[in-house]
């Protein structure tokens, strides 16, 4: 019997969610691009915590790959952006 | 079973694998290996004409043994057909498919000459291209034909805009824009019906309808309703066919010229979903499909398309509304309905779609001799950097032979593309009109025909009377009046794409018994569609078995 | 959950019609990813949506379909992302091309009408 | 070849991180992991052209312990911080501490435990290498920031590294 | 589902490792509220980058390998990847900020019109 | 077959004229002449037969399903206007072989000559209704080309063009006749038809067909209202007026009034219809002709008079009229024709036709005088001449009409005004040009033509004199004709010179007196200008023209309404059809309200949609100036599509959607490198008050419909959603999929083996677009203002002067270092991952397509950390050779299941068992998953680098500086990939300048 997992779970959710909600307004807000990008960045690992989670729920491996791919792959695009900002191009020559 | 008949099995399948393999193996070689690439090009395109002379004879029912009813259904993947996806092949699609074929090799011909080298890959896009048309021709499942029409937009994306130019990219932004927003209400229309029905096959979804709940089958026929607007737009069809003068005009001629069946393609779409999901429910396809729709919305195209032609002062903007008219000249008769009206009707797309396509590369000849003649042609010629440059080893002005008399060839070319397109006789353009408006009278009584045929008859005489007007004038202009016309160099491999094609369209008319005969068949069995639906439900040929698969773990 | 769900798809719809009407090349290729992300769902969820039943086959347990999601869809919307994802490259450097060569990024090439 | 051990060594953590991927060490994987590995770390080898050369796991591990323990004890204080009043949260500041490490790798290791202590971020090495700034959330102490990372980071990834 | 047959103390150490990541992850968050610059809300996250993993991280291992019934330490490799490149974006974003404020500064000195994004 | 000889050797002829050089008149002239003689003398040989009464006919089978057969019918009237066509054909070929000139492209004359006489023959010969309209219409096209032939001259294009369009209407009029005449009776065949008389007479659609035929024949035959196109035409040479204006096509229109006499004639509303129209050309025409100033004008309206008293003939209903219009059809062709010819003679010596300037040519052309005056006797109906005699007759038959006073006096009045008015014309055409004083100051010498030019013309007014002195000559042809029209009930009829002191001679005299003396009283005023006293307002030409403008106008203004240009209207317009059109299944039935339990709703996936949504409208509010911003907005909605497919058990797709969202972002970011921003504070100010107002109300409109649009989606989603899923094919995929096909990723099996055909198709796509943006890049020509570098690396490295980064450097230089260490090792493990998603796919999420991207966002990143150069620097990647690779891997897959004769795609496996490894599972499904990863890997690499490798390109000047060629990336072209060759330097041949080839290093 298990009472605490599935309310720590939803708990957790809700707890990514605001951080999400959180990210989301410094994405709104601005007021720089730069914090735009930080808060796009941590919507990312906030999404993978998401992920993880669900995947502590439904007890399935699967959401693992999901989470090993935001993992390895999440930051391109702030990192990109980010470039972007500070040289003016993603891709120098 | 020999490995004559083993090859033949596999025949439905040919018309889009040759050109796939064509245009993948093309790029195989760097763009400067040209004569590998055109002979790789040459050859598909050839094979792709013999295969859909072949399938076109298939669906004749010459092969009873293998097809019977001539209706020959390719099992995809070797899985039955609701679940895997399934090439069906009857009259209509044969046809389709020859058409097609014809127009790739002269355009791809014409294309030799100059265009192909205005841009890199033209061989491998066009390749693409005539395999999307071939699939969305051929396939019997409805989100295969989605992603068919995307190849194929995906392909015209690139052609519309090879050889660059500010006129091209204007043009083709909004050629894109728009088909993209296409695109996804033909997604948003298709998941809807899936979700309605369960199904994705076309001839699956026919045998389901009578069987829909209640609620199922409001969502699946706005589901269609949708999809029908998504097909009404590659038709051209108003209001959603303002880019097509743009596109169409902008467009390379050869390109434009295998463009002229590309809207024919949402034509196709039509009918056979119309066909299917009016057919054996009896409750009348969903809106876009339905008769008094169709009808409307082709009178309103046919007029823009015929005002078009008397507005345009680009010979080749001209001939896109020449394409807009007729396709609202066939959703008119498409609209009309009747017996005769299916048949007659492609009997007319067949000789339009042959029309347009010359005309689009006769234009571009024409246009050469204008010495003061702007437009899209001069473009490519610009270079736009130092690397640009066309290059020199390969000049423009050395393919092929040159032909005499390229006036007189011209000229003739000009009154024959006149004669097809505004339906004045002799040639196939004019049998086309005589059938529609014969077809239109098609009824027991004659003092009870609708207002709807003299409706129909008025738009369609009106039309080809301002066409004659219209392109009077602008051979008047372009041959005539002209003070600087200077007599171009032809190659003969620029001539005889035009001059096959008009040649075809005066066989069309010496033919017109038998091929009236073919088409007749193919009309009606799109009023009975049950032939079709049984063919694709009760399976393929019997190489399909499933005991070879791969087993479990 | 379909309720937000539903309403998602509304608003991802909305704000990607919104853009697709505006004047701006890169305004309407937002629009399109926009509604790219609306209609992958819409597609979705025509398979109705399940929570915890990837259509993964367990080897261990008998085979029941009412177990798994409907792999159709999704299979459709793989499809789609990748089309999409395709065409809104291409349509990027059209809009590219179309910016150099008419020196705007009005989605007619002229300021005509701002 | 100069390059072989390390390229034996980055094969060998590759093929790990393979077995580690696929959780297993059924025959069949194991053998295609290695033929992978190999195949990977040869066909990337021409983006990898600088090796490192780490020794002393001892001290790599040693450091790993340090880096965990710092990263729990900052993660509290930095959510004090947060949580905190608005006075502390404005102390932050860019700070600048001289560098005597030089090999890439460790570099790149070192950015890595700054980053991920929270507190402080890397932004940046001079041209010439000697002096890295970082940014720290709570610039109370320079000196105490400057031992830290000298002591703690910087000196067992020298050992590690060069 | 999976999650039901676990022993108590997992489920307590699991749910406890969850909330305090999740807690952490959330302060981390709300960090880029709170913070006034751009500079300090670059450490914000890092909360959630780090040990609000960490905690996740440890709980999906506690419950996989349980109802795996062997050590399933796949995670790990989500520890390493996000250590490894979470310095990348954070130098980059700093830096783009430096350049932002240096650009800010020059402004004030000599005002012109808006020409960031 | 001889029959179809007739029609056939003339269209022979032409093609062979088409093809001799244009230079050699006399060629052509005899080729032409040879096919006129072979066609008389392939007539002839008819005549016995026909001369007996019967009809010759000849059926091809051309598409007897559709009603249309190829059939030559040729009876008495078909045989004598075949023989009219014929002879005239030769006289006229022999007339215009010294009529034009040597510089002329004789030929091409020759050629449509020839062609224009096939289709008339082919008009009189037709069988078939519908063949008739074919021939009819080509006689319109050639006798365009005829009119046009000096097309140099703009009043023939003119003229050519506004015969062509008046008898193409026409001809497109008589279509719709025929088809109506043919549904009426059930056979296009004439033959048929011609027996059903009193079927049409009687059918309520009978009059249609009427009005429809009438319109195609008055409209060929110039009658009124339609009659202004001939004068126009006019500006054709001279033989072409004689063949067409005078002898054959115009008679067409009444030919075809002849030849369906017996089917419509009879009613009161032929009569109306026309007599009317032939009343009114008969007067007006003649009024006109004596006003002209150009001898062919005065012809040209003369024949319009005529032909109109042919059509009041035939409207008359009456037998002996119609045997009258036939006489008159042979009449009319003789004279006008030799007048025709003379007044090309006269022009053809004396360089003018203006009626004005000529006199008194007798003297010098005498044999040509002769001519002429004969003509214009018998064209003024003087007795002893031809034309007296059928005048004589239609005089008769204007007296005979029944019907109320008006018809009954007013028709022989008009008749009697009409001889008087052609008497008057005819005397001016003669008295004016050949007699009075001799003219001077004339573009020519005038002398007499070439014997062999006067031979025509002799030969034509020799038959009317003939004919007009001894009509019994005639006699028997007109009887044939007739008969065959009327069928054996032809009442008796004689022409005779004499028929004693009668009333019509009456007229006749009455005619001729009044005649000259309208001559002599108008004498004065007609040497002015050709206007046309009272009717010169009513000018058909003017009338023409306007309608054509308005025409045009018109289409003009319906290609603005029903058209639009501009993209947001189009966009709009989708839209809105959709709506349309989703609305109508919609209110048949409202949308049914769902059958199934709805889940409750968890808050943190709705907190996380709260997020979703904000973004997205964050996203639409920021697109126009901040588009960074808007990017990032847009990439949070996309994060939580993608969460949420990871929420509903759809791992695959949210491992899918991660990856494109990440390579989309940076693909939207190297684009926005490109694409100069916008500023608000620069278009606010200026724009005025009006357009702001209707800027926003375009605004609101688009808002409504965006929310209209959202709900509706949401709307019918929801409805879906709620609604229990039906037994559709899903069940068989979860299934089957494992013991079928063996992958228990059932989604994933439906990509590669299912539905592998789809999955085949989007990597094509994927290829094409990657191949067209490679195609599109490579002639780009960016935004001027973000040609140069970007402003942040312009200050950021004016800090560092003269530092340019080492593209072999180890390391990126700079601060790109360190992440350059750890992206390094990204790759080697980003390969593996990929591997690793690939060969797992089948059963857990992952594949092809996720694993290509990884790979491809591997190599991007070695791109985004060290720059274009460096990264090109140790690595080669071909991403056109993947691709190709890619599709043909994927292709060859499928057809391999040839090989075991079984259909496209059909997966094969093998297994086997290996002593140590275990179960080796290999599989063709695996090898198109291959494919589907080479493929995305090399279209995703292709599109990302092509747009990177345009800031290779970007540094340099606008095309014009030539002289810095690569000099501004320095060294960087060392071992650059060929990619890079490929997209910046097409080919290397083409610029002497370009460095040379990169050594290879090992």
């Amino acid at each position: 019997m298990t009472a605490l997992l599935p309310w720590a779970i939803s708990f957790a959710l809700i707890a990514f969610a605001f951080a999400m909600i959180c990210a989301a307004i410094r994405l709104l807000r601005g007021p720089a691009a730069e914090d735009r990008v930080l808060a796009l960045d941590t919507l990312y690992v906030n999404s993978m915590m998401t992920v993880l989670t669900l995947g502590i729920q439904y007890g399935a491996r699967l959401y693992f790959d999901i989470a090993l791919l935001i993992a390895l792959f999440g930051f391109v695009g702030s990192a990109a952006m980010a470039k972007f900002l500070l040289r003016g191009e993603v891709i120098e020559p | 079973m020999n490995d004559w008949t083993q090859l033949l099995q596999h025949l439905p399948v040919f018309p889009i694998v040759i050109p796939l393999v064509a245009g993948a193996s093309m790029l195989l070689f760097v763009e400067a290996r040209r004569t590998t690439r055109t002979i790789i090009a040459l050859i598909a395109t050839l094979a792709n004409l013999g295969a859909a002379a072949g399938l076109a004879y298939v669906a004749s029912g010459a092969m009873p043994g293998l097809w019977p009813e001539g209706i020959a259904v390719y099992l995809l993947g070797g899985w039955d057909a609701p679940f895997g996806i399934v090439l069906v092949l009857d009259r209509l699609s044969g046809v389709m498919l020859l058409l097609n074929a014809v127009l790739a090799l002269t355009s791809l011909v014409y294309a030799l000459a100059r265009w192909k080298k205005m841009g890199p890959h033209f061989q491998s896009l066009f390749q693409f291209l005539v395999m999307g048309i071939n699939g969305a021709f051929l396939t019997g499942d409805l989100f295969n034909l989605f992603v068919f029409i995307e190849v194929l937009l995906a392909a015209s994306y690139g052609l519309v805009l090879h050889g660059l130019g500010e006129v091209r990219v204007r043009a083709g932004l909004h050629y894109i824009a728009i088909n993209l927003a296409g695109s996804f209400i033909l997604l948003i229309g298709i998941s809807l019906i899936y979700g309605a029905s369960g199904t994705l096959n076309m001839a699956d979804l026919a045998a389901r309808l009578p069987a829909l709940a209640e609620g199922d089958r409001i969502l699946f026929e706005i589901g269609a309703a949708i999809l029908g607007v998504a097909f009404l737009l590659k038709a051209g069809a108003w209001p959603l066919n303002f880019w097509l003068p743009s596109a169409y005009g902008a467009a390379a001629p050869p390109v434009a010229a295998i463009f002229s069946i590309m809207t024919k393609v949402g034509v196709y779409a039509l009918l056979r979903l119309g066909s299917l999901l009016a057919g054996p429910s009896g409750a009348g396809a969903p809106a876009p499909f339905s008769d008094g729709w169709l009808f409307g919305i082709g009178l309103i195209t046919l007029a823009l398309g015929t005002a078009g032609t008397l507005t345009a002062r680009q010979p080749q903007r001209l001939v896109a509304y020449c394409v807009i008219s007729s396709a609202g000249t066939l959703l008119t008769a498409l609209g009309l309905g009747g017996a005769g009206m299916k048949s007659a009707a492609l009997f007319y797309l067949v000789s339009s779609v042959l029309a347009t396509g010359a005309f689009f590369m006769l234009t571009e000849m024409i246009e050469r001799t204008q010495r003061s003649g702007e437009g899209a042609q001069a473009e490519p010629f610009e270079s736009f950097g130092p690397e640009d440059q066309i290059d020199p080893s390969l000049p423009d002005e050395d393919v092929g032979i040159v032909i005499p008399a390229a006036m007189a060839f011209l000229g003739m070319s000009f009154i024959a593309c006149t004669l097809l397109v505004t339906g004045l006789p002799p040639l196939s353009g004019f049998i086309a009109k005589f059938l529609l408006l014969s077809a239109a009278l098609d009824s027991p009584l004659l003092a009870t025909l609708p207002v709807s045929v003299w409706v129909l008859w008025a738009a369609v005489l009106g039309s080809s009377l301002i066409g004659v007007i219209a392109l009077c004038h602008m051979g008047v202009r372009l041959f005539w009046s002209s003070e600087e016309i200077v007599t171009p160099q032809l190659r003969l491999i620029e001539a005889a794409p035009v001059a096959v094609l008009l040649l075809l369209t005066a066989a069309l008319t010496a033919g017109v018994g038998p091929a009236m005969d073919y088409l007749t068949l193919a009309g009606s069995s799109l009023s009975s569609p049950q032939m079709y639906i049984d063919a694709v439900l009760t399976g393929g040929p019997p190489i399909v078995s499933h005991e070879i698969k791969g087993g479990g773990q | 959950m379909e309720i937000t769900y539903a309403l998602a798809i509304g608003v991802l719809t909305g704000s990607g019609v919104w853009l697709l009407l505006r004047p701006r090349t890169f305004q309407v290729i937002m629009g399109l990813s926009l509604l790219s992300y609306a209609v992958n769902l819409f597609i979705f969820g025509m398979g109705r949506i399940m929570e915890g039943g990837a259509p993964i086959i367990d080897t261990l347990k008998q085979i029941d379909p009412s177990l798994y999601d409907d792999p159709v869809p999704q299979a459709l919307v793989l499809t789609a992302i990748v089309i999409g994802f395709a065409t809104t490259a291409l349509f990027l450097v059209v809009l590219l091309a179309s910016r150099g060569l008419t020196g705007t990024d009005h989605v007619d090439g002229d300021e005509s009408e701002p | 070849m100069k390059g072989w051990p390390s390229l034996t060594l980055f094969t060998a953590s590759l093929y790990g991180f393979w077995l580690l991927l696929n959780d297993t060490f059924a025959p069949g994987q194991m053998v295609l992991g290695l033929v992978l590995t190999i195949a990977v770390a040869l066909g990337t080898a021409a983006m990898r052209p600088l090796r490192a050369r780490p020794h002393h796991l001892f001290a790599a591990i040693r450091l790993l312990f340090v880096v965990v323990g710092d990263i729990i004890r900052s993660n509290f204080a930095v959510a004090g911080i947060i949580l905190g009043s608005v006075k502390r949260r404005s102390n932050s500041g860019f700070m600048k501490i001289p560098m005597d490490l030089r090999d890439p790798y460790g570099l790149a290791v070192l950015a890595c435990i700054i980053t991920a202590v929270p507190g402080t971020v890397w932004a940046g090495l001079s041209a010439d290498g000697r002096a890295l700034t970082i940014h720290v959330l709570d610039l109370q102490d320079e000196e105490a920031w400057v031992r830290t990372i000298k002591y703690r980071y910087e000196r067992p990834l020298m050992e590690i590294f060069e | 589902m999976s999650v039901e047959n676990i022993p108590a103390w997992a489920d307590l150490l699991a749910s406890s490792l969850l909330v305090l990541g999740s807690v952490l992850a959330l302060i981390g968050s709300a960090g880029l509220l709170r913070l006034p610059d751009l500079f300090s809300r670059i450490h914000g996250p890092t909360l959630g980058n780090t040990l609000g993993l960490g905690c996740v991280l440890l709980a999906s291992i506690l419950i996989a390998s349980i109802s795996a019934g062997r050590l399933v330490f796949q995670e790990i490799l989500i520890t390493l990847f996000v250590v490894a490149t979470s310095p990348l974006t954070a130098m980059l974003i700093i830096r783009a900020g430096m350049y932002r404020e240096r650009v800010d500064r020059g402004k004030k000195a000599t005002p012109q019109q808006d020409t960031m994004h | 077959m001889s029959l179809a000889w007739l029609v056939i050797l003339p269209f022979a002829g032409s093609l062979c004229a088409a093809f001799v050089p244009s230079h050699a008149r006399n060629a052509a002239a005899w080729l032409a002449g040879t096919v006129a003689v072979a066609c008389i003398a392939l007539g002839i040989q008819f005549y016995p037969q026909i001369a007996e009464g019967e009809v010759v006919r000849a059926t091809f089978q051309w598409a007897p399903a559709v009603g249309l057969d190829f059939k030559l019918r040729m009876d008495g009237f078909a045989w004598l206007f075949a023989m009219l066509v014929t002879v005239m054909g030769a006289l006229v070929i022999l007339y215009a072989r010294y009529y034009m000139a040597a510089q002329d492209p004789v030929p091409r004359f020759f050629s449509f000559f020839l062609a224009f006489m096939g289709a008339m023959l082919g008009v009189v010969l037709s069988g078939n209704l519908i063949q008739l309209v074919v021939f009819w219409e080509l006689t319109s096209l050639t006798s365009f080309m005829l009119i046009a032939y000096w097309y140099h001259r703009s009043d023939a294009r003119r003229g050519a063009r506004m015969a062509l369009t008046v008898t193409a209407t026409g001809g497109l009029c008589l279509l719709a006749g025929m088809l109506i005449l043919g549904r009426i009776v059930g056979s296009y065949d004439l033959d048929v038809v011609l027996a059903s008389g009193n079927l049409v007479r009687a059918h309520s659609w009978y009059l249609p067909a009427l009005i429809l035929i009438a319109l195609g024949a008055l409209t060929k035959s110039a009658q009124f209202p339609f009659h202004f196109w001939l004068p126009h035409a006019m500006a054709a040479p001279t033989p072409v007026s004689v063949y067409l204006h005078s002898a054959t096509m115009v008679k067409a229109g009444v030919f075809l009034l002849v030849r369906l006499w017996p089917v419509l004639a009879g009613t009161e509303a032929w009569f109306w219809i026309i007599g009317s129209a032939g009343l009114f050309s008969l007067v007006l025409g003649a009024y006109a002709a004596i006003f002209q100033q150009d001898m062919k004008g005065v012809l040209a309206y003369s024949t319009i008079s005529h032909l109109g008293l042919i059509t009041l003939l035939l409207g008359l209903n009456s037998t002996l009229a119609l045997i009258a219009a036939i006489f008159h059809i042979m009449n009319h062709a003789t004279f006008k024709a030799s007048l025709f010819m003379a007044a090309g003679m006269v022009d053809h010596e004396t360089g003018t036709r203006d009626l004005s300037r000529l006199s008194g040519l007798y003297r010098a052309m005498p044999i040509t005088a002769t001519l002429a005056v004969v003509g214009a006797a018998s064209m003024a109906g003087v007795p002893l001449f031809n034309g007296f005699l059928s005048k004589e007759m239609f005089f008769a038959e204007t007296t005979f009409v029944s019907g109320n006073v008006i018809t009954r006096i007013g028709l022989p009045t008009m008749a009697v005004i009409w001889g008087t008015f052609s008497v008057a014309y005819s005397l001016r055409f003669i008295l004016q040009v050949f007699f009075g004083p001799a003219a001077k100051d004339l573009p020519k010498k005038p002398h007499e033509p070439p014997r062999w030019m006067l031979l025509p013309s002799g030969l034509l007014v020799t038959a009317c004199l003939v004919v007009g002195m001894f009509p019994a000559t005639i006699e028997p042809y007109l009887d044939i004709a007739s008969r065959s029209v009327l069928g054996p009930g032809i009442p008796f009829h004689s022409l005779a010179v004499w028929h004693g002191l009668n009333l019509p001679l009456i007229m006749s005299l009455l005619a001729m007196a009044g005649g000259v003396a309208l001559y002599r009283a108008l004498g004065k005023y007609q040497q002015g200008t050709a206007v046309v006293p009272l009717i010169n307002r009513f000018d058909g030409q003017s009338i023409f023209q306007f309608l054509l403008k308005k025409l045009e106008s018109f289409a003009g203004t319906l290609t603005r309404c029903l058209s639009t240009e501009r993209l947001q209207v189009q966009l709009l317009l989708l839209i809105c059809a959709v709506f349309a059109s989703a609305l109508i299944p919609f209110s048949n039935g409202g949308l049914p309200a769902g059958n199934q339990p709805v889940a409750p709703v968890h808050p943190a996936f709705a907190l996380m949609w709260l997020v979703g949504g904000a973004c997205a409208i964050g996203a639409a509010t920021q697109a126009k100036y901040h588009r960074l911003a808007a990017l990032s907005l847009s990439g949070g909605a996309g994060l939580a599509t993608c969460m949420t497919f990871a929420w509903f058990s759809s791992p695959d797709l949210a491992l899918t959607q991660l990856i494109v969202e990440v390579v989309t972002l940076v693909l939207l970011l190297l684009g926005l490198r490109w694409l100069p921003p916008r500023y608000k504070s620069v278009d606010d100010k200026v724009v005025p008050l009006q357009t702001r107002l209707r800027a926003r109300t375009r605004r609101l409109r688009d808002m409504a419909l965006a929310l209209v649009a959202g709900a509706s989606l949401s709307a019918l989603s929801y409805a879906v959603l709620t609604r229990q899923a039906g037994e559709g094919i899903s069940n068989f995929f979860l299934e089957n999929s494992l013991p079928l096909a063996g992958g228990s990723n059932v989604v994933n099996v439906i990509l590669v083996d299912f539905r592998g055909f789809d999955t085949l198709g989007e990597i094509t796509v994927l290829g094409i677009v990657a191949l067209t943006v490679f195609a599109l890049l490579r002639r780009f020509r960016p935004a001027p203002e973000s040609m140069g570098l970007p402003v942040q690396q312009q200050v950021q490295d004016a800090q560092i002067p003269g530092w340019t980064p080492d593209p072999r450097a180890l390391l990126p230089e700079g601060p790109m270092m360190l992440p350059g260490v750890l992206v390094q090792l990204l790759l080697p493990i980003s390969g593996m991952v990929a591997v690793f998603f690939l060969l797992r796919g089948h059963n857990e999420p992952g594949g092809g397509f996720v694993g290509g991207l990884i790979v491809a966002t591997a190599v991007i990143l070695q791109y985004l950390v060290g720059g274009t150069a460096w990264a090109e620097s140790r690595t080669r990647i071909f991403p056109q050779y993947w691709i190709s690779a890619g599709l043909l891997c994927a292709a060859g897959a499928g057809l391999s299941a040839w090989l075991v004769s079984r259909p496209f795609l059909s997966a094969m496996a093998w297994h086997a068992r290996l002593p140590v490894i275990g179960e080796v599972h290999l599989s063709t499904v695996l090898l198109f998953d291959l494919g589907v990863f080479l493929l995305v890997i090399g279209a995703t690499v292709l599109i990302l680098v092509a747009l990177a490798h345009q800031s290779r390109r970007g540094h340099r000047k606008p095309a014009t500086a030539h002289e810095e060629p690569e000099a501004a990336v320095p060294a960087a072209t060392p071992r650059v990939a060929e990619i890079t060759a490929d997209l910046a330097q097409p080919h290397p041949i083409s610029h002497a300048w370009a460095p040379a080839p990169a050594p290879k290093e090992g």
